[in-house]
């Protein structure tokens, strides 16, 4: 990676670098899932595409591209290998916290590594605790304009692959939650490559373990105030999560039609001689595109919603976004659980060998899917259609 | 897998069929302990076959004058229900064997059921079988007067950790199929050890090369010397063989479906946390309301598609009770309940194997907890043959009460 | 409705449960000739509950002492299960009755069990109810000695057809309920007829209102005298009223959408013309794969609910067997079971009621045709306890073991 | 009802419009239900709205507004009343046709009918042939330029409120399909209200006889020629009868809410005051919420297919129109359907009262989503997901 700026790239661009690098990433991505080989060039190239930039604001020299666009963007990397859309998931998520909560100078120094393709990570989560928003992590006073970070996250998709990792953490003991920007490299910082999911099992969602590392005030932002009135920051974190999944789902799709056309042998009682022409067979992909179409839907309008918001951010049109996200990370993540097990079941007995690695798709759908319950998407939205209410604020709608 | 210096005293076989399903539930617990470890090391399962062997169910359907189990095939598919909850390919494996121990039943003739049944449960015969009639890759010369068969199979199933493989063959130049019984371990029979799917990964249910095995013609099931030949009288019964074995199928779907609703159970027990978003904010992932509907739901579901097997296995037994003058007509309707019964078993198994991740949480979605195991195991298999084509064979005989014709899947 | 001239000869009781339930097709066949057109006037089903009586399915569980069919609740579930596949409404009106008449099992001393079922067989009473004891709106005080009781039920069943009405209060001033048997045809009791909801509209289940009726002591079912007053007595076998009738209500689900299932098949096959656009153009309708397909979805769905309920009533008869000393545990794992089996029969009736349209085609859509009696009547009726929170209550046992406190619902 | 010109209305005017007709008819619409009663009044406001020439093409003095616009309008008419929205369908249909088809003298003619407020109805499906696309009335020679009208039609939705019936007739015996224009009271025409689904109702989608009826050369539009190069004629059809079953699910949905928040009492298992705060209840309604959602981003997608298709008409976008309609068909009758049968589930035991006639939802839903197998639908969605086949050209597409 050369340290010049990349390429701002407009809509168009952005869509067809998109493409193009879903085309690459496909190629391998059976192979580096069965074999769980690291994406690290993958990542590369991501990087160098100038996709990772497409959100910087424009007074910082990005192209500021909407959520439809970036929503699209990674539904289409999904298609390609879903673990290349989810690693700069965080990424997109912290460029579009430090656009809300960082100061002037924060937003200008880390903007301008993003613009020269660094990537940010995320150490957020942690075990142990009760619920999964208890936090334990804490930054604490070393001297003037300097803190302490320690503690363990877990489920840090990206870091790895992160030159800087935002993490959350109380600021003080039983602080107030700030992001602490702390460089991968930077001393006690230890990103552990455990992740053991049985799905996106590249994208290395593994342990960062933070022992005294040392934190300047001016790499601090603050968190807890991102809730504080309307905000669209869980909706567009989450309406990227739907992408993907929306993506898995096609992916699932596609890659059983190729093998019906090609591979499948037609069952006696259809009376057919292609497998392809078994009317049955046709119904299931009929009711499978009929699935993905409707969450694809749901995914444009939950995107356009979030837009919507931020063109005009009240009360109203954060709570309408963050219900339309819902519903599209409720139905995507019906779609894609549901055809990439469906798919099998038209394929047919041999689609099962293990070295056509097809239930790859099943097992990405299947763990990324969980990242929150989507029965909570759906009590959000059942409350809403019952009572008219609006769904709390947090970072998970 | 448990066994060895803790195993348990099974030198007496239970007195009831309660008994014997107890028995095998028994084995499933220490099925289950490794289940997750020996589907990931893909070894050949002799010790698991050892331990169905130790635990007596392996002779479970031989006649209890010759030191079998004595039971009927409702306790059959009990026991492998039961065995497939704590680990689905050694409950496959053990289906399978029983349909193989049962060929000569389906096929052969009065003195062969009563030579094969005496010898099996005498030597505590595992079966295999390389049987496959949709291809007619397996051929059969006349050498000698006996029967010599060369060829190929592309699935089998028991494979090395068998003691006897049930063959079949087409007689070249003839239409005619032949079951034979053969010791496995012999030079003529090589196993590729080639199955390598996502599910039921423990099976050996890969290809096998069969080379000049020679069997006599007295072997040959169901034949009987004529003046002209040899030649198989056919009955209705022979056909039972696909209605039977899809009825183990089903069998083993519940029980892999049974083992993924309990072990979600346990973990959504011990380990899920509530949501800490909600309204009504509850202490634990076990008291949230939709987990519950959840588990009602799906405990709903596998107990239906439980009872129409059981109603299913009714209608074997019916059949079985007089096996020389079944109808065309019982044998048909027993294979449409089947056919039900197997697509209720395998929508409700993948439903299960495929949403107790919601109702567990991310966390169960590591590899180290194995979850994913039961969705593989009953996605793989349930591939047989399509469940839509079996839905319309139902709605046929719903609608017009049309009969399917026995075939390689009904 | 066929009767009268046409009538088969039903002077002799069958002989069997399988005859019992012939017995029961028979009167399902007549009801079902014009359901549709009864369903819509609305009429009193007085000639409804005379067929029932004829055919001798009033006294089935009677014992054969007395004169009654001396049949256990299985086959009484089958019956029921067979009359509401030709009328929905006459099926729930017998299953209800069969409750009443089991009411003094349920809660009386031995000589009240005696008395009402040979006076009930004898005269062949047929049972109605006045009972919904989350209301405590019947209100009972003891005048002379006697019971008398006042206030209004919102819900019955049977009100004018039956011979005599269960009736069920609050003894004032205390917690105490009591249960009574008295004649219907009384001033005291005034049905309001009242019930106008969008199914099962034949079953009289309207309000009630009760102005002093008066039973001595002796009828007050289950009480013993003390010396401080009559008592209540209670066992464990007292509660197994809601899983009973919630095995009713099953298995009139069941019924009716066996009768849909088959009104539409016959309708396909006589009627649905094929799709003219379809790449593999059809002859007729029963030819479409989707056709059959769909037929096969459901009649599995349908089979499958059947088998559990089939389970569940094989629960009721072991703890009748033993009514005395019945546990709370054995209870609560029927009422599980039977809970599972309920919300299973509702899904799949309502799911059938649906989706016949979608295989018959927009002409079976005509109120001639009356294909929508069938979702009508399952929707109404299976509003009676939200299945939600069945499904919760089934859940709760999957994952901790947790059974159902006896409430009215469980 | 006066013979003058209707107000133009632009896209906002016609929402605003059919919002507020909504919002009347629904006052009257469980009751017109369950006495039959047929809505002559409505259909007159209907007329006088403006509604019914929206799609005059501006050329004859109209607005013609697009398909995205005419689909909202009948979607919010069939939330206040499916009848009232299904009724002018064909109205819409043989507006198309005309413009399609008509010549120009036709055209001036026939459009300036509508402009005045006047209804077109239709008679084009018969009974008792084979196939649902088999049709004997047939225009048969009566001396220089006349022909004389032979047959009977059923499902005949609107005719009885119109003052023009497009009849779909064979121009002689065996002679290809053409419309025959015939005035609602012309001799030999009898429009018979035999109609008696068990829902939709008051459309009075009944029979209409021809019996020698006088037609003229300038009456009469070519038909068979619609389906010979790439058209929308289907597709616009049909994504209005989408848009009639989205409404009649909100419609269910709406009601039920309403319902669980004023009448249900709780169950005590819930643990809650209120039936609406049932954590299972709410979850119901989450779910029926999902479903009519995707329904309607499906729906909207595909009107705006046909708009995109008709401003750029090749086979490929009239396919991707027709598979877009084809996906919102499907998604909004399944929706509807489930919708409507499972609001009595959340709504228990006092919502199956016959007053309420909250069955009307299901029975208008069963009835309208049965006018042509969604079956099919996903049969053509599977053919292309699987093989990439567009879908045939009929006027079922």
């Amino acid at each position: 990676m050369s340290e010049s700026v990349c390429r701002v790239l407009d809509a168009a661009a952005a869509l067809g670098a998109a493409s193009g690098l879903a085309g690459e990433f496909a190629a391998g991505a059976a192979e580096r899932d069965a074999r769980r080989t690291l994406p690290y060039a993958e990542v590369d190239r991501l990087a160098a595409s100038g996709l990772l930039a497409i959100t910087v604001p424009q007074e910082h020299g990005g192209a500021d591209l909407p959520t439809a666009v970036v929503a699209e963007v990674f539904r289409r990397l999904a298609v390609g290998d879903p673990n290349l859309a989810q690693i700069p998931h965080s990424h997109f998520v912290y460029v579009n916290q430090l656009r809300l909560q960082g100061d002037g100078d924060q937003q200008r120094r880390l903007f301008a590594e993003v613009l020269r393709g660094k990537r940010f990570g995320n150490a957020q989560t942690e075990f142990g605790t009760k619920h999964v928003r208890d936090h334990r992590t804490a930054l604490t006073p070393d001297g003037p304009g300097r803190w302490r970070l320690n503690g363990t996250k877990f489920y840090c998709t990206g870091a790895l692959f992160a030159d800087w990792i935002p993490v959350l953490a109380h600021l003080g003991i039983e602080g107030p939650m700030h992001v602490a920007w702390v460089r991968r490299d930077a001393q006690g910082v230890e990103v552990v490559d455990d992740w053991d999911g049985i799905g996106q099992r590249t994208t290395a969602s593994g342990t960062v373990r933070l022992q005294n590392v040392s934190v300047a005030d001016e790499w601090i932002t603050p968190y807890a105030a991102t809730f504080e009135g309307p905000q669209t920051y869980g909706a567009f974190a989450q309406v990227l999560h739907a992408a993907i999944d929306a993506g898995i789902g096609r992916a699932a799709l596609e890659e059983a039609a190729e093998f019906v056309r090609t591979k499948s042998r037609p069952h006696p009682d259809a009376g057919v001689e292609r497998a392809a022409d078994d009317p049955l067979t046709v119904r299931a992909f009929g009711e499978m595109e009929l699935a993905l179409r409707g969450a694809e839907a749901l995914l444009k309008e939950a995107a356009s919603a979030v837009d919507d918001a931020n063109a005009d951010l009240t009360e109203g049109s954060a709570a309408r976004a963050s219900l339309a996200v819902a519903a599209a990370r409720a139905a995507t993540a019906t779609a894609a659980v549901d055809t990439a097990s469906r798919v099998f079941e038209v394929a047919g007995t041999r689609s099962a060998l293990a070295g056509l690695n097809l239930d790859r798709h099943w097992r990405n759908a299947r763990v990324h899917t969980l990242h929150d319950p989507a029965a909570w998407k759906v009590q959000h939205l059942g409350r809403w259609a019952l009572d008219g209410a609006p769904p709390p604020r947090h970072g998970q709608l | 897998m448990t066994n060895g210096q803790d195993a348990p005293d099974w030198s007496t076989p239970p007195a009831t069929p309660d008994g014997w399903v107890a028995r095998a539930r028994e084995v499933a617990a220490r099925l289950a302990v490794d289940a997750v470890v020996r589907d990931r090391e893909g070894a050949t399962p002799y010790a698991e076959v050892e331990l169905l062997k130790d635990a007596g169910l392996v002779p479970l359907l031989a006649p209890a004058e010759y030191g079998g189990g004595g039971q009927d095939w409702t306790t059959a598919y009990r026991v492998i229900r039961a065995v497939a909850a704590g680990d689905g390919s050694i409950g496959q494996l053990l289906g399978y064997h029983y349909l193989w121990a049962w060929a000569a039943r389906l096929v052969g003739t009065p003195a062969q059921i009563e030579a094969v049944e005496r010898q099996a449960a005498e030597e505590g015969w595992f079966f295999g079988g390389a049987v496959n009639p949709r291809d007619d890759d397996l051929v059969i010369r006349e050498e000698d007067g006996e029967l010599v068969f060369n060829g190929r199979k592309t699935f089998s199933t028991g494979g090395k950790v068998s003691d006897v493989t049930v063959l079949e063959g087409v007689l070249e130049g003839t239409g005619k199929h032949v079951f034979a019984i053969v010791p496995t371990d012999q030079d003529g029979i090589v196993f590729a050890g080639d199955w390598d799917n996502l599910g039921q990964r423990l099976t050996e249910s890969g290809s096998a090369v069969i080379e000049n095995v020679r069997v006599p013609w007295a072997a040959a099931a169901g034949y009987v010397p004529r003046a002209d030949g040899y030649e198989f009288v056919p009955r209705t019964y022979n056909t039972l063989n696909v209605p039977l074995i899809q009825l183990v199928f089903t069998n083993f779907y519940l029980g892999i479906a049974q083992g993924a609703l309990e072990t979600a159970a346990a973990y959504t027990r011990e380990k899920t946390r509530a949501w800490p978003y909600a309204a009504d904010r509850k202490e634990r992932g076990v008291d949230e309301f939709y987990v519950q509907e959840a588990y009602g739901d799906l405990q709903s579901k596998l107990w239906a598609a439980e009872a129409l097997a059981e109603r299913a296995a009714g209608l074997v037994e019916q059949i079985n009770a007089r096996a020389d003058d079944v109808t065309p007509e019982e044998r048909g309707e027993a294979a449409v309940v089947i056919a039900a019964a197997k697509q209720t078993a395998i929508d409700a198994g993948l439903e299960i194997g495929t949403r107790v991740f919601e109702v567990t949480g991310a966390r169960a979605s590591a590899n180290a907890v194995g979850l994913d195991l039961f969705w593989r195991n009953i996605r793989t298999h349930s591939l047989h043959d399509p469940v839509a084509h079996k839905r319309a064979e139902v709605g046929r005989y719903a609608l017009t009460g049309e009969l399917p014709e026995p075939t390689w899947y009904t």
